[in-house]
């Protein structure tokens, strides 16, 4: 029996999932959400719609266009608010069994750490993922993730708060993810969610205006994944903390590509839009090739790359 | 709510085949899809998301209102018409298929028009619009629809194919058209308001599909005339199903947003800040 | 007569092109290959492949790969040497009418200077377009580029070498576009080309390898212009000097979203490889489009956006 | 050089139009195209590049080398055939074009083989590659066609098309697969070796096409016999035209690179540096 079905558990530090294919934040709702065809009991995990202490209306519409290979957006965070969500929405999760991490956003470094120590007492919980990298927010998000030493502190604030797995989810640009990166791993964070969206913007020529409402957006889809890659690839060649992937993943391939170059679970994000069977097809399409290459345990697979240069800081 | 449902969902993903595909005005054009089951639960006015299963731009699929399901009284469920207009490379990709050819149909969506038995609708279609006021139609039991009013406009004459459509299902229908050469010469709000003695009974409802600034208008004209209105609002979509809070519409009062793939395309009227 | 021809004349700074359509440096030769439909002498300018004082042989095999609506490469600037260019290229060039800037590129700053100062003495050249942002060279190039200090003395190097229209080509990535543009400004270039390609890398899921010869390459094509867009925008707004974009231009629409977020002129890059009628549709299309909107000049077209937010350093 | 030429290089792009596509073998299409002048001045051993004129991806065109130009005889030049396996996205693109479509062809490009009817051509094909040796079977004129030798081998039996059509041409064909199903239980380096007292004569040159370590081995086995050696380099290729230096071969002695697309795809065996 040479064939035997592989071990597609995922061990990344101290949380382990029954497979590395895990739903990107803000593209699968609540987790509560009807879902078609995504089948999101067998994600290794479903991470959630960035959640803030205060509901959140977000921005006016228009929040999004397509753009080649990809899609611009500006939700702005519309959210329920914390307090919503634990009472509406974490019941329902906890009795349907999803694999859940919460995605979190503040605009002040009290509102992060609220948020965690409030959330460290639920159960059903698989951890927390900290958003400092959304685009399209005027205040907070973003303007943590850009300068390492401000979120270096925000790291380690949040830290004290919570012993929940935490993972900080950096932004593509605007900053070396690395040197974010090292902030982050260096402040005591579980793992490094790369990356966010990049900013981006389209015009409308007949109106000349900006087709998303507050002028510019987040670029995700199949355009941003060499972009994206890259940064994994260098992230985790020097990162002590384990790596999710996150950026264009469309077809299993993609996701292997991510794992090949160092990372130890992928997020699907926006392509599960223009195919809801995405989650599956990801999924089986790393085990298949596991079972072709005779790889018995995902660990032979993530980082097995070979051939590239150096990474320097 | 029950977890099996994410499973019940799975069944609106279906990669349905074309059967037909025609230009009926131009630069529009009349798809016919099958696969199992994708009409049997469609209400009037939901929608559904399309797109070519294997290229990866256009990245997004994109939202169409059903028209009709197809020979009236066939029992089927099995067969699902579209109207479409060519406006970009989304549709244009789409007027290249061909019978045989595969689609990936995820669908019926949303909250459709809801047609209370005991009124008398009035229909107010703009351009390729009044698809979704067809599927309404069709959904009328036809003893019934010789009360339905249905008035249809287009910039021009040619492209008045809903219209007649709508007649031949049974509907009484007034045609307006901007070039006059079919109908009312005018838009479909000037024919409203000059043949609203006409239209306008006890127990009528209007329900609108069209560009936004005529549904603002045509709501304006309800309200003013105390009549209830429906309203099938269009904005770009991108997941269809209520996750990615791509399709906001604000609402008045709140200051917030609804979902128009969840909590619309058709939202009452009076729900919608039109400003 | 309310439909005159619109003039395309486009002036920037010193430098006045009959229109602002130009091919951008890589994607065009030197200018007197064979270009099928490229019909380079319609053109604004055309901008030849980078120039180094010696030959260089470039990277090996593979230096492309497609990705979902772009491309890398990392063709490693080969190329011919300065003096090959000036003996074999540029008679042909002078004879031809075509209108030419020079892309340079050096490993150390006297390098740079030393090209300057050469092209400098020659007849029938419009400019310089200084390259301090190809990702795809080990020494130089994209040293300069990502240190607004060091670039801000190259370009005053430059700068006093030659009185010629000289342009900067910025990175869109590894540093603030903004921060970039602004040292180049301030060391008197004429012109800021934006951008570059974005670095960014794929594996081949088979191998285990790269795709690319040396692990990473430069993104370009459709893929990016989202990206590229907002980077037009926000230099443009703040620059002055003219901003000439360059970044996934497949057609007439995308020139036009250039020059209305700022474009003083637009580069056609990779999408001629797979639309060899590229350029005539770009320069069609925007008279059209003037000619539609009833625009007699480009001026009315520049920067014609509105409803952005403002533009803060 | 003149700067017409520019003008004269404009003609080299062409809208075709599909003619006829059908899979002569699993996975391998036959297709023809129609386009004024097309074919006209295309020599044995050059390409095209061929892409969906509409779709912003696949983003690149992609190379084929010329199959035939149809019908012997012919005066036309407004046709020419391709023979493509599908292997990726942009190959399934095309395997799903119907007759009728159109499709963008940049072509003839390249250098193709240098024949001198002097010289008695020992053709060694592997795979679809044996595309490219049946255009030069095409041009050598019928009476000289029984002189050449040909060698076609493939990992299935069943994927020996070219061979076949060769061998309809009227040259000497020699089988092999790996699969032992259609001719020699082998491949075709392999039949070669075998069957080389056979195969060699005083002024054989031989025309090697396929995946580079077969060229490499064809290659060595002509030097060692003395006997001058074509091969047809397959790169990965953008422009095509010569301009983005994306397709290097790289040169033996040099240290530098040539392009595929202009001073290839054919190369005499000896300019390549192997390793
Ligand atoms: C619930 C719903 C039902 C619909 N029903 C139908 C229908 O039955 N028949 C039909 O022809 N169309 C219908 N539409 C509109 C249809 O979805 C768009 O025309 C289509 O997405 C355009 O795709 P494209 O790629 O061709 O154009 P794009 O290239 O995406 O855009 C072309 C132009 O259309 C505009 N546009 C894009 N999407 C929308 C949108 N959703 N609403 C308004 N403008 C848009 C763009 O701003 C742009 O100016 C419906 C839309 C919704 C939301
Ligand atoms: C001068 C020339 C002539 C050719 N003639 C023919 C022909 O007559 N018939 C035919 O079927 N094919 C021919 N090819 C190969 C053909 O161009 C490729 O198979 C095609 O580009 C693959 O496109 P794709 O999008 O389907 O695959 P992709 O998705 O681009 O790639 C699929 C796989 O093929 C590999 N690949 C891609 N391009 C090439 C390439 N150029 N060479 C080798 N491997 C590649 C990739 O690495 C990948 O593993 C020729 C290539 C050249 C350079
Ligand atoms: C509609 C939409 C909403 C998003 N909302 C969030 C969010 O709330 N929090 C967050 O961290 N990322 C958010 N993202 C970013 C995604 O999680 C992901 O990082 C990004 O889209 C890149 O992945 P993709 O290319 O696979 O989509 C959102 C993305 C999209 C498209
Ligand atoms: C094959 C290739 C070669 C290139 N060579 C150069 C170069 O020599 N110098 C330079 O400044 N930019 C070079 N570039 C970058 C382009 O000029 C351009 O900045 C980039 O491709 C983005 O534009 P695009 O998306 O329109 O292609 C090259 C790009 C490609 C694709
Ligand atoms: S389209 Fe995604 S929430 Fe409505
Ligand atoms: S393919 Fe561009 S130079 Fe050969």
């Amino acid at each position: 029996m040479e064939e035997a079905r592989p071990d597609l558990g995922c061990r990344l530090k101290r949380l382990t999932l029954p497979n590395p294919v895990l739903a990107a934040s803000g593209t699968a709702g609540y987790g509560t959400e009807e879902l078609p065809g995504r089948a999101a009991l067998s994600l290794g995990a479903l991470v959630t719609k960035g959640i803030s202490l205060e509901p959140r209306p977000g921005n006016p519409p228009p929040r999004i266009v397509e753009t080649p290979c990809g899609m611009l957006n500006a939700i702005g965070l519309q959210n329920i608010g914390l307090e919503a969500f634990l009472g509406e929405h974490l019941p329902l999760l906890r009795e349907s069994g999803i694999r859940i991490i919460v995605n979190v956003f503040g605009e002040t470094e009290e509102e992060y750490a609220r948020l965690a120590s409030r959330l460290e007492t639920q159960h059903g919980l698989l951890g927390l993922e900290l958003n400092v990298s959304c685009p399209n927010v005027k205040k907070g998000g973003r303007a943590f993730g850009r300068d390492p030493d401000v979120l270096h502190l925000l790291v380690k604030r949040v830290r004290a708060e919570t012993s929940m797995p935490l993972w900080v989810k950096l932004a593509p640009d605007g900053v070396e993810p690395l040197e974010a990166a090292q902030a982050s791993w260096e402040a005591g964070c579980d793992g490094l969610t790369v990356a966010n969206t990049y900013l981006g913007m389209a015009v409308d020529v007949e109106q000349r205006r900006p087709r998303i409402s507050i002028g510019t957006g987040g670029l995700s889809g199949p355009a941003i994944r060499p972009l994206t890659l890259y940064r994994v690839w260098k992230v985790a060649a020097k990162a002590p903390v384990p790596v999710i992937a996150c950026g264009g993943v469309a077809c299993a391939k993609d996701a292997l590509e991510y794992l090949i170059a160092g990372a130890g679970a992928v997020q699907v994000g926006s392509g599960i839009f223009g195919n809801p069977g995405l989650y599956m097809e990801v999924l089986e399409g790393i085990r298949s090739y596991m079972i072709k290459h005779r790889m018995s345990s995902l660990e032979q697979l993530v980082g097995s790359l070979e051939g590239m240069p150096r990474v320097s800081f | 709510m029950s977890w099996s449902y994410h499973w019940g969902a799975m069944m609106k993903v279906r990669l349905a085949r074309v059967e037909l595909i025609t230009e009926v005005q131009p630069g529009t054009f009349l798809l016919a899809l099958a696969a199992q089951g994708i009409s049997q639960e469609a209400k009037p006015g939901q929608f559904y998301m399309l797109k070519t299963a294997q290229e990866a731009d256009p990245f997004l699929p994109r939202p169409f209102s059903w028209l009709r399901k197809g020979e009236e009284g066939s029992l089927g469920g099995n067969r699902v018409e579209i109207l479409f207009q060519v406006v970009g490379k989304g549709t244009a990709r789409l007027a290249r298929m061909r019978p045989g050819d595969q689609l990936q149909a995820l669908g019926p969506l949303g909250r459709g028009w809801q047609w209370d038995p005991a009124k008398t609708p009035l229909l107010v279609g703009g351009g390729v619009g009044a698809a979704s006021l067809v599927s309404l139609v069709e959904c009328i039991p036809p003893e019934k629809r010789s009360c339905v009013w249905a008035l249809v406009g287009a910039r021009l004459g040619k492209q008045l194919w809903c219209g007649q459509e709508m007649s031949r299902l049974g509907a009484r229908v007034l045609l307006a058209s901007q070039d006059g050469l079919e109908g009312f010469h005018g838009t479909v709000l000037e024919l409203l308001r000059r043949e609203e003695s006409l239209l306008i009974g006890a127990e009528t409802e209007v329900f609108a599909c069209g560009p936004r600034e005529m549904l603002k208008e045509v709501a304006t004209w309800a309200a003013s005339r105390g009549l209830p209105c429906q309203v099938s609002m269009e904005t770009p979509m991108a997941c269809g199903v209520g996750v990615c809070l791509g399709c906001a519409v604000k609402i008045s009062g709140s200051g917030g947003y609804a979902r128009a793939c969840q909590e619309g395309p058709v939202f009452r009227s009076e729900e919608i800040d039109w400003d």
